[in-house]
């Protein structure tokens, strides 16, 4: 299980999924509609790490990010 | 790197990096001291931060600024922030005053553009979140795919 | 615009600055402090100004900076400024960010070039003027011709 | 008459001279050895003005401030 956690105006419940990586999760989050809106402009960490990779393997207990647009200032 | 509950004591920070670095042999010192504006009748704007990957971002910049002889910091605020009072420093020591400018404004603007920070209008006590002035972060899209 | 006698006192100056426009609804407050580094064995660093011309430089950029919504404020050592203690501090305020940056940019590049301020090393308390690293004025040759 | 001044570096006393023009007072301090040697790199004021033009007319009593180059900051 890993855990994928929304931030800053998501506004949504962490949630648990069993993926294997970072594009399993993509496939299940895609199927959320209140999530799915928020997809194409958010950006992805693992355990607080930035990443662009789509293929990224996941372990048990991995923490996934999703940062919708920012503004800081 | 410091987050505040609230409006930043400006004149401390001023001061306390100033103090800091007197005796680093920086020639140039640059803050950028960001305040909220008066404007679309905001009582204040609010703000959410992600501090690990905050932390991150800025430690690369504190890399970035290392390799050219240079130094950075900066200051954010949490939560709501009155009108005319500050929500963000961020500052550039440096021993050249061409370092010092261009960094300044290339930290500031990738500040603006990737740091996670979330930011909300207070409009009557409600927290709005300032969707049409935020910007994707690098590397947005990726889940969409 | 202010001159001193010798160094400048810069948290007096930052948050003075600060305060005259806390109520004026800007955005961006971006000061630079120059600090005299210690180099070349120098104790200090001296100045001579010729202040009725710097202060129509000065006058000038007070206009562009109103053209563009935006207010620059100086302050300048005159004698001997000891290392590690500041000779300079010039600062924009502008309600955007973009315009602060790009201003205090070439603001603080046209004072080095134009500003009419003649620099000293100060070494076993003689006064040695900077001529290597000095700049002719815009206009420089006019009676050579 | 007018007064020349030489200002910062130049460590030279003010001088009065007859002249209608600048171009009168350049060929006057070209004759000058120790001043002549600055005026390629001398911009010049008069009255406090910036000033680039070399047929300037002059008047009785007018300031002409030749401005060595400079370092602020």
């Amino acid at each position: 299980m890993v855990k994928v956690e929304f931030l800053g105006p998501m506004a949504q419940e962490s949630i648990e999924l069993e993926a294997k990586t970072l594009a399993d999760v993509a496939t299940q989050l895609q199927k959320i509609d209140s999530i799915a809106a928020w997809l194409d402009k958010c950006a992805v960490a693992v355990n607080d790490q930035m990443t662009a990779d789509l293929g990224m393997v996941l372990k048990e207990g991995d923490k996934i990010s999703i940062l919708p647009p920012v503004c800081g200032g | 790197m410091e987050l505040h509950q609230g409006s930043l004591d400006v004149e401390a920070i001023f001061s306390k990096w100033l103090h800091e670095e007197e005796a680093s042999n920086y020639g140039a010192y640059i803050p950028f001291v960001g305040t909220i504006r008066a404007e679309d009748g905001i009582e204040a704007l609010s703000f959410d931060i992600y501090e690990p990957v905050l932390q991150q971002w800025f430690d690369n910049w504190v890399k970035k600024a290392e390799e050219l002889g240079a130094k950075v910091k900066m200051a954010h605020a949490i939560g709501d922030v009155p009108v005319h009072t500050s929500s963000y420093i961020s500052a550039v020591f440096s021993p050249k005053r061409r370092v010092a400018l261009e960094l300044i404004d290339e930290f500031v603007e990738d500040f603006k553009a990737n740091a996670p920070i979330w930011k909300y209008d207070v409009k009557e006590g409600k927290r709005i979140y300032a969707a049409d002035r935020s910007t994707p972060m690098n590397g947005s899209g990726l889940l969409s795919k």
